[in-house]
């Protein structure tokens, strides 16, 4: 088999579980697990092998045309595929095997795995595309398979909700996304990213302002971004899982994926304001998390803060002077730090929301950290594996949060002061409320029923987080990145001399403040110390974090939702009212008075005739 | 004058050529020497020897048709053998056959005297095929009269109902009126043109053939023109065009459902025979103020029909009214035909999808109808389509080739005046034949609304007539009937060529 | 001479007419129409057919009028049921009868007529007697079947029928 | 060769008679309209009827055609039956209704 | 064996002669299996000369018969044929016929052989209109299949049926009758003489209409077929008598007869009066764009009712059908073809699991229900799957539909896309909406007493199956939308339009 069936059979071995547990298997949750895992560490393993193989090749085929619009379905496969498509197989089928004893004992486990799999195939459809509308395709795709498992737990109106919001709210962003795909269909005749590529290479590409912002519009909505970052943290109505792969490690990451691989159609300005964006989403998030309860709804503050950093490395690093010296290379330095950071985020992400996963399932689904507490010795593996996440993520120098928090920092510092003020301070608060996380979800006492019954997982459950928590920790070593992403590795921007020991301090202070204050300031108690002790900073934050989702509210139910009945009235009165009704009554009237006319009397009768015949008489003399 | 001369002249009226009027008007007399001979109780197979006489004579006229008569001129110029005319005498021929069916299922519910009746039919069915075939005023006038005269008697047939009497004084009224308008109009023309010697012999204004050509060298004599107006206005009367439509509601509904449906298709029919062989081959030169008149009193036909029967309950009246949009589209074909001559078979075509369709209507509604036939409402529908599904069927085809809906055979007429009027650049009147048609929707759609969906109620209050129950229903020769009207409305639809092989040559 | 006579009947004539119209009773109505054919008959004479004249007297005088004068009497129609006009038929009279002058008005300022032939021959019994058998046999032949619907038709519409349905 | 209406000699000829028949024609018609007693519309009728005959038999002696003459006899026939006819429905309606009054004889309408 | 042509014919006399069998008065229970087999067969028939199609010469006639009825003289003869735009409609129309025939089959109505009639008849019209050469029959065809929808929707129908009945009949027959004059106005304008659309494409070719000419005709057209296609604002019959409809007439009518108008445009207007489109477009594509995509949008958006809300969901992408058309191109017209096909699956669909909610809810009212999904599962999944169809996923027909037409109307106003692409949105927004309000969260109060009374079964077979195929080929195009595009392509590209008034597109 070549490698080209290879990527084609990674492709559509997930559609094909899909289809087979969507038609035979919906009432055998066991088999369609298992065949769900199976696929998956099939991908896992083809990734790797192409991964490792280190064949780069591009084909496509032509599926549908019209006069000479063609739209073909393709894959590219380069280093940046590659690194994307191991980090999805890989985390992808450890959620998998983690899946298997996390939704044991699901009445609907067929529908879950099923929707894993139409997953899988979308998001390996859009690492593997070779042009923006296949991106597209799978774009929607994901968002379909998100909405999908967001929705598993249908019968609770919180999920159903979430899900609508989060489809409906990447739609608004595929709104400029498609939009930017067109105008690039017609600015330069192609969306071929290979063609876009040549284009820019031989200086022929057609610029344009709108182009970039329409296209970040997609990132911004699937990376959740400022302003529409509101879906993901009430995406955690999902199964922990399907947070953990898509909220978390991969769907997420895909608006990153797809800015990198439309950087060279970037402008300086689009990018500075990719950069404030991400830098905005980052700090926001971060000030959001601090005041969560709700376990998931940190990690995914966190997750949305993290993807803010990469968004701003992207945004920031590709105007790094001397880049864009022409060649092959279409990927920048912020597109490198991003993708580096993205693939680190993805180990230690998936590995603290399966840690929160396991924690839910030993805690029978309490999720509230103030009710936690003290599974330090109830649920050692996950303890362990889950304090490496969060040392990973508060970049603790060795593991691989580290590396790729400093390559983004370092390019920060290189490029704008202030966002790297604002950067640092993240990583302050990330710190801060990770140990915060951590300190009261593990430490103390436990706080109820739930916590003190708490009993670790099983080897299903304990083996992905042991898996990825290696990772976690090797991810960040150029020798394993370096291998992981080939050429991209290269372009990862790193720090030498003074600059580096400069980053290093930065990055050492922050984490210690940020961990340290955390460790002190919060106490293992039922309470939210922040809450008691800094009423005023709490309630701010939490205003903060609600304000968008009033905004939000506001304009659904009171704007859109008024404009619609508005509408709705003008037509059903005014349309089909007054025009429509009105009109007939109109003719209804005449008819009755056509019918009036027929007043029995002959006289009148007689006199039609005398005016009939004047008037005959009339048109005889002349008179007409 | 000597006697042989009076002889030749005599022998030169080639009554042969009258074979189906005289056969008619004989049978007519048959009908009451069988009466008077035979017992009483063998009267009923009056109707139908009547509809056998009709039925042979139709048969007769068929099988000959376009064998023996080309284009002559019979009786010193008094009448004239046509191929429209032959096509005339089927059309009053069938539509006087439908008429008797219908007056078997009535007439005995109205207690009404049958013989006469039958009698009468034949006769005006005669008179109506001569009016259509006469070449000659004086002969025009006194076919025109037989068979007015016949309708005030028919429409005024239940002497028991003052309905129908006062429907028979209105029409007598009116009727009288509208023929002193056309006489005088005929005078006119008489006096208009005059003395005419050609070859010896001496030629008169009554002639169709010497007014054309008086009209062909005096386009614009007034005397003349006047007089063709009038005359048209007398024909109006019998069509229905406005203005001299007013009587078509009252009448209609007075009268008994036979005569109703005799007047809508046969009388119709005849002002329409007539209209064309007068705008053809008498008013030709007189284009000019024909085409605008024609076109005003068709546009205002369609208009006044459509609107007053949209909120017509009394199913009668609404034919009759409807009957009257239908006379505003035809027109647009004796119009269109001034230009494009294929439009007068185009003209036909649509008589005959529209007796086909009334006939089918009628015989619905006469069912329905109890005794009295005056005062069918549509609310009286109610329950038609689910205790007589056939009735139901029967009025929804009618009804719809009325309404001219495809794939039935009142839209193949409509569609071929259309394009008739669309060839004759009569813009005008296609949109107002649009526009009459969609209001024609209302009401035809209105109907069958009434007769299948239940729960039909009247929208104006108060006046709800009591449900009745419906009537007996048809036998097994109006089942026959009403089944051969419907099929073959929806396979003139499908398939035109029987009529348009002999319509549109 | 026949100038005067001229003027005489046709003033007779269209005076009793009017009275026709205007009169108010029925009966009087009549009366005035039998003049008034008087009047036209005279006219016809004028116009050298004595003929029609003589008929006209016959069928209207002696048949028609005599059967509207009989019908009148039959029906016993009160003179006091006439009621006065109200202003809208008076309005529509009004408009009526100026649509119909003038309509007469432009019948007289318009017309041309074809001019007289030289030869004008005098119809006489024979002449009309030739043209109703010989040209006109067939309108005869129709004229006398509507006579006989007529009477067919004024049987139906005054005599009692019992219809078979009900004899059992 | 045509002439104008007026100007055709002598003093009295076919003009007068026309206007004669036109005249009666119009207060025939004029009758109609006002009258309400249907036997009295009848004879208007009649009237207006007999102008036609007037005038045709004004034409067929100034035109020299015998026609007219011949078209009278028709026209008074048809004009009787119809008489006859019209009586008939009136007598048969006044044993209905024991009126003659046109504005009593409505029922039908709308 | 009959050839192809012969088959053609019979797919289109199957329907129409088992109606007429079934009028004659056949007992019920063979009427039944008359019908499942004249519904079948056409389907069958389709799916055969689909494949027997020949590619390359799409833009040709393929199948062509001529039957005369008596009007040769009049240029009128029931000239029957497929071309390569005619193919996936005619193709349409058989399988959503199959699935409304089948659903109605089981339906269980009351006086069933009369529905079954009058579907039958609806049926045959369908077929008749997509393989109807001649313009004349293309037309006659459609109001024989506009009829039957009256009294179904009349005598079946839901709320407010009287009126919808009527002013559906009112509004399609007006729209009907000015197309007809269109039409009529071609047939003697052209100099062809004939409705055959062979010949009128050459009479134009060779003489060639003025352009004041074509634009009255062209605006007559795009009147007439606007109404029947419910442009903005003549649109406000389709949500009500849609609403008031029973369900196999509803899935006939808005998944295939509405689209009459639209294939007349792409058919006849297009190719024979290009000047004329092109002085319309732009108002044309400002009706469509401002208030079928989004005024209706918004109003979409209002609906408590699931079936009206449907019903404005068509209206809406009928929105985009008629953008497409505006932008005069390959592109645009190739989106066209494609998105009617693929809408008239969903929207049949919809439509289906809409009267399959009813008979589990008792109610059409979104407000009142909520977590069906616990007790049907399939249901739900398969109204997701429709929602997502019509909402344009990827992997659906409508996408590609959508996808093309988008593409397309960039060329021609860029504004407009974002109009169409907002539109994309809203229409996300209600039909996931629907989607929850319906199955998802907790069982809703009203609900649950009607379930107390009804316990919910999930999908029947009955109502699986013609689901089923509905579904498959809605995906079956989505994942191979080559299987339309590429006759659709062919036949577009050898159009009779003059190559001028297409834009070029930029190619490198």
């Amino acid at each position: 088999m070549t490698m080209l069936q290879h990527a084609i059979l990674v492709l559509l071995l997930p559609l094909a579980s899909a289809v087979v547990i969507a038609l035979f298997l919906r009432r055998q949750g066991a088999v369609a697990s298992w065949l769900s895992t199976a696929t998956a560490g099939a991908i896992a393993a083809i990734s790797i092998i192409l991964l490792l193989h280190g064949e780069r090749f591009e084909n496509s085929i032509e599926w549908l045309r019209f006069g000479d619009f063609a739209v073909s379905l393709g894959i590219k496969f380069d280093d940046l595929a590659a690194l994307m498509l191991f980090i999805v197989g890989c985390v992808g089928f450890l959620i998998h095997v983690f899946s298997l004893g996390y939704m044991h004992d699901d009445a609907a486990r067929a529908r879950f795995f099923g929707g894993l799999s139409i997953f899988m195939f979308s998001m390996i459809g859009i690492v593997l595309a070779d042009n923006l509308f296949m991106i597209f395709i799978f774009w929607e795709l994901v968002g379909f398979s998100s909405w999908l498992l967001i929705n598993h737990y249908h019968h609770k109106q919180s999920a159903a909700d979430a899900a609508k919001k989060a489809f409906i709210v990447n739609r608004v962003g595929d709104f400029g996304f498609l939009l930017g795909i067109i105008m690039c269909y017609w600015l330069n005749g192609t969306v071929n990213l290979s063609e876009l590529a040549r284009l820019g290479d031989t200086h022929a590409l057609v610029f344009s302002l709108a182009l970039p912002l329409l296209l970040f519009c997609g990132a911004v909505g699937k990376s959740a971004q400022m302003p529409l970052q509101v879906w993901l943290p009430d995406a955690m109505e999902g199964p922990t899982p399907v947070s953990a792969l898509i909220h978390a490690a991969t769907m997420v990451a895909a608006g990153i994926y797809m800015l990198c691989r439309i950087s060279v159609l970037m402008v300086p300005d689009v990018l500075t304001l990719i950069m404030w964006v991400g830098t905005a989403t980052a700090l926001y998030a971060a000030l959001c998390a601090v005041v969560q309860r709700d376990i998931k709804k940190v990690l995914a503050y966190s997750t949305l803060s993290q993807l803010g950093c990469m968004v701003a490395a992207f945004g920031l690093g590709s105007n790094l002077p001397g880049h864009d010296g022409g060649g092959t290379a279409v990927l920048a330095a912020g597109g490198a730090a991003a993708m580096f950071h993205l693939t680190t985020h993805a180990f230690f992400k998936a590995l603290l929301f399966l840690g929160a996963g396991s924690v839910i399932m030993g805690c029978h689904h309490e999720q509230d950290i103030f009710k936690l507490g003290g599974l330090r010795t109830k649920m050692p593996v996950t303890f362990i594996t889950f304090t490496i996440g969060v040392l990973a993520i508060i970049g603790l120098p060795g593991l691989a949060g580290f590396f790729s928090k400093d390559a983004i920092l370092y390019l920060a510092m290189e490029k704008n002061t202030a966002v790297f003020a604002i950067l640092a301070f993240t990583a302050v608060l990330t710190s801060f409320y990770m140990v915060r996380l951590w300190k009261i979800t593990f430490l103390g006492e436990a706080r109820s029923d739930a916590a003190k019954r708490a009993h670790e997982s099983g080897l299903t459950m304990t083996l992905p987080l042991i898996m990825l928590a290696v990772l976690s920790v090797a991810g960040g070593y150029s020798g394993v990145f370096g291998q992981l992403a080939g050429s991209v590795a290269e372009l990862v921007p790193e720090a030498h001399g003074s600059a580096h020991t400069i980053i290093l301090m930065v990055s050492l202070a922050v984490m210690t403040v940020g961990a340290g204050s955390a460790l002190l300031f919060y106490k293992t108690a039922a309470t939210d110390t922040l809450e008691e002790q800094a009423r005023v900073l709490f309630a701010g934050l939490t205003w903060l974090k609600e304000s968008f989702d009033r905004l939000y509210d506001y304009y659904v139910a009171k704007v859109q939702q008024r404009f619609a009945m508005l509408l709705n009235f003008l037509e059903q009165i005014f349309l089909a009212g007054l025009i429509i009704r009105g009109f007939a009554g109109i003719v209804g009237m005449i008819g009755y008075g056509a019918r009036a006319l027929h007043t029995g009397s002959l006289h009148a009768y007689v006199f039609w005739f005398l005016f009939g015949a004047a008037l005959l008489w009339a048109f005889a003399a002349g008179v007409f | 004058m000597s006697t042989e001369l009076l002889q030749a002249i005599a022998a030169s009226n080639e009554w042969w050529a009258l074979g189906p009027e005289l056969t008619l008007a004989c049978g007519a007399l048959a009908l009451l020497v069988i009466e008077l001979i035979s017992p009483k109780e063998q009267h009923r197979f009056i109707p139908h020897l009547a509809s056998m006489a009709l039925g042979v004579v139709l048969v007769g006229v068929v099988m000959n048709f376009g064998k023996t008569w080309g284009e002559e001129e019979l009786f010193g110029g008094l009448v004239r053998l046509s191929v429209p005319g032959q096509i005339a005498r089927i059309f009053f021929l069938l539509s006087s056959l439908l008429v008797c069916f219908l007056a078997t299922i009535c007439l005995p519910r109205a207690r009404a005297p049958r013989v006469e009746f039958y009698h009468i039919v034949l006769v005006v069915t005669a008179a109506l095929m001569l009016l259509a075939q006469s070449n000659h005023f004086v002969m025009f006038f006194v076919a025109l009269e037989t068979v007015t005269i016949g309708f005030y008697i028919l429409v005024s047939y239940y002497r028991e109902r003052v309905l129908s009497l006062e429907a028979g004084l209105k029409y007598l009224v009116l009727g009288a009126l509208s023929s002193a308008i056309l006489l005088f109009g005929i005078v006119l023309l008489y006096g208009a043109v005059g003395r005419v010697e050609q070859g010896g012999i001496v030629h008169t204004g009554f002639e169709y053939g010497t007014v054309l050509n008086f009209l062909r060298e005096n386009p614009d004599n007034f005397l003349a023109t006047a007089g063709a107006l009038l005359v048209i206005g007398g024909v109006a009367f019998k069509i229905g065009a406005f203005p001299f439509q007013i009587w078509v509601p009252d009448v209609y509904q007075g009268a008994p459902t036979p005569v109703t449906a005799f007047l809508a298709v046969s009388s119709k029919a005849a002002g329409f025979a007539v209209l064309l062989t007068l705008v053809h081959r008498v008013f030709s030169p007189l284009q000019a103020v024909l085409v605008p008149v024609l076109s005003l009193l068709a546009a205002t036909t369609i208009i006044f029909g459509n609107l007053a029967a949209l909120k017509q309950h009394n199913t009668k009246r609404l034919m009759g009214l409807s009957g009257v949009s239908h006379a505003g589209y035809l027109l647009i074909g004796v119009v269109a035909s001034l230009t494009v001559p294929w439009a007068a078979g185009a003209v036909w075509f649509y008589l005959f999808t529209y007796l086909l369709a009334s006939m089918a209507v009628f015989g619905v509604m006469a069912y329905v109808a109890g005794p009295d036939d005056s005062g069918e409402e549509l609310d009286h529908y109610g329950r038609l389509a689910r205790e007589r599904p056939f009735l139901g069927a029967v009025l929804a085809v009618g009804v719809g080739s009325l309404a001219g809906i495809p794939p039935l055979a009142g839209f193949m007429g409509k569609l071929l005046l259309f394009v008739a009027a669309f060839q004759a650049h009569l813009y005008g009147l296609l949109v107002v034949a649009v526009i009459g048609v969609v209001i024609s929707i209302f009401y035809y759609f209105g109907w069958i609304r009434a007769a299948w969906f239940e729960s039909w109620s009247p929208p104006a209050p108060g006046a709800v007539p009591a449900p009745r129950p419906l009537p007996a229903g048809p036998t097994f020769i109006g089942v026959i009937t009403l089944a051969a009207l419907t099929l073959a409305t929806v396979l003139l639809g499908f398939y035109q060529q029987p009529l348009t092989s002999w319509l549109l040559e | 001479m026949s100038d005067t006579l001229f003027l005489i009947l046709s003033v007779l004539t269209v005076a009793m007419a009017l009275l026709v119209v205007l009169n108010k009773n029925a009966v009087n109505a009549a009366m005035c129409l039998l003049l008034s054919l008087a009047g036209l008959a005279g006219l016809f004479v004028l116009l050298d057919a004595p003929l029609l004249a003589f008929v006209l007297i016959l069928v209207y005088a002696g048949a028609v009028v005599a059967l509207f004068l009989f019908i009148i009497m039959l029906l016993d129609t009160t003179p006091g049921s006439f009621k006065p006009f109200k202003p809208l038929t008076i309005a529509a009279a009004v408009l009526g009868a100026a649509l119909l002058g003038l309509g007469i008005w432009s019948l007289f300022g318009r017309a041309v007529l074809p001019d007289a032939p030289a030869s004008v021959p005098v119809p006489t019994m024979k002449h009309h007697a030739e043209m109703l058998f010989t040209t006109y046999l067939l309108p005869v032949q129709v004229v006398g079947f509507l006579l006989l619907i007529a009477m067919l038709g004024v049987i139906v519409l005054s005599k009692k029928y019992t219809a078979p349905e009900d004899a059992k | 060769m045509m002439t104008p209406f007026l100007a055709a000699a002598p003093v009295y000829g076919l003009p007068s008679y026309l206007l004669v028949s036109a005249l009666l024609f119009a207060i025939g018609f004029f009758g109609v309209l006002l009258r309400k007693n249907t036997l009295v519309i009848y004879m208007c009728l009649e009237l207006m009827l007999l102008a036609s005959t007037l005038a045709l038999v004004a034409f067929s002696k100034f035109n020299g055609t015998l026609d007219g003459n011949v078209f009278v006899f028709f026209v008074l026939t048809i004009a009787a039956a119809e008489v006859a006819v019209g009586l008939a429905i009136i007598v048969a309606l006044f044993r209905q209704r024991h009126t003659v009054q046109v504005e009593e004889l409505n029922q039908l309408k709308h | 064996m009959p050839d192809n042509a012969q088959l053609l014919q019979l797919a289109i006399a199957t329907p129409l002669g088992a109606a007429l069998i079934i009028a004659c008065g056949l007992p019920k229970r063979f009427s039944t299996k008359l019908a499942a087999a004249a519904f079948t067969l056409p389907a069958l028939i389709a799916l055969w000369l689909w494949s027997q199609f020949p590619a390359e010469n799409a833009h040709q006639y393929a199948f062509l018969s001529t039957t005369y009825t008596g009007l040769a003289d009049f240029g009128i003869s029931l000239k029957l044929g497929l071309n390569g735009i005619a193919l996936p409609m005619f193709l349409l129309a058989a399988i959503v016929g199959l699935a409304a025939g089948y659903y109605a089959l089981r339906s269980g109505a009351e006086r069933l052989k009369l529905y079954l009639l009058l579907l039958l008849v609806m049926h045959g019209g369908l077929l008749g209109v997509f393989a109807s050469v001649d313009i004349f029959f293309f037309y006659f065809f459609h109001e024989l299949a506009l009829i039957p929808t009256f009294i179904m929707v009349g005598v079946w129908g839901g709320r407010d049926r009287h009126y919808a009945a009527m002013k559906l009949t009112i509004y399609l027959t007006a729209g009907a009758l000015l197309s007809l004059l269109g039409l009529i106005a071609l047939y003697v304008k052209s100099g062809a003489n004939s409705f055959d659309l062979i010949e009128l494409k050459d009479a134009i070719a060779a003489g060639g209409l003025r352009g004041s000419t074509q634009n009255w005709i062209g605006g007559l057209l795009l009147l007439g077929f606007g109404t029947l296609v419910s442009l903005w604002p003549l649109h406000t019959w389709a949500p009500l008598g849609y609403g008031a409809a029973p369900s196999s007439a509803a899935m006939l009518h808005a998944g295939v007869l509405k689209k009459f108008g639209l294939y007349g445009l792409i058919q006849i207007a297009l190719p024979l009066l290009p000047l004329g489109m092109q002085h319309w477009a732009w108002k044309l594509a400002l009706l469509a764009g401002l208030g079928n995509v989004l005024v209706v949008g918004f109003v979409t958006l209002a609906q408590r009712d699931l079936k009206q809300m449907i019903g404005y969901s068509s209206v809406m992408h009928m929105g985009y059908c008629f953008l497409g058309l505006a932008c005069l191109s390959t592109i645009g017209t190739g989106g066209v073809v494609l998105l009617m096909v693929a809408h008239g699956l969903s929207v049949a669909l919809l439509f289906l699991l809409a009267t399959s909610i009813h008979h589990r809810t008792h109610s059409f009212d979104l407000s009142e229900m909520g977590g069906l999904a616990q007790k049907t599962p399939v249901l739900a999944a398969f109204f997701v799957a429709a929602t997502m169809a019509s909402i344009g996923l990827p992997g659906f027909a409508n996408f590609w539909g959508e996808l093309t037409v988008f593409v397309a109307l960039w060329k021609f106003s860029p504004g407009l896309t974002a109009v169409a692409i907002a539109g994309v949105v809203i229409s996300a927004i209600y039909g996931l909406r629907a989607a929850a309000r319906v199955f998802f969260g907790p069982v809703s109060e009203q609900h649950q007493r009607v379930q107390a009374q009804h316990p919910p079964a999930d999908l029947d077979w009955r109502e699986k199956l013609p689901a089923l195929i509905l579904l498959a080929a809605l995906l079956f195009f989505g994942f191979y939308p080559k299987a339309i595009s590429q006759p659709v392509d062919q036949a577009l590209g050898y159009s009779a339009t003059p190559k001028a008034l297409f834009t070029p597109l930029k190619t490198r």
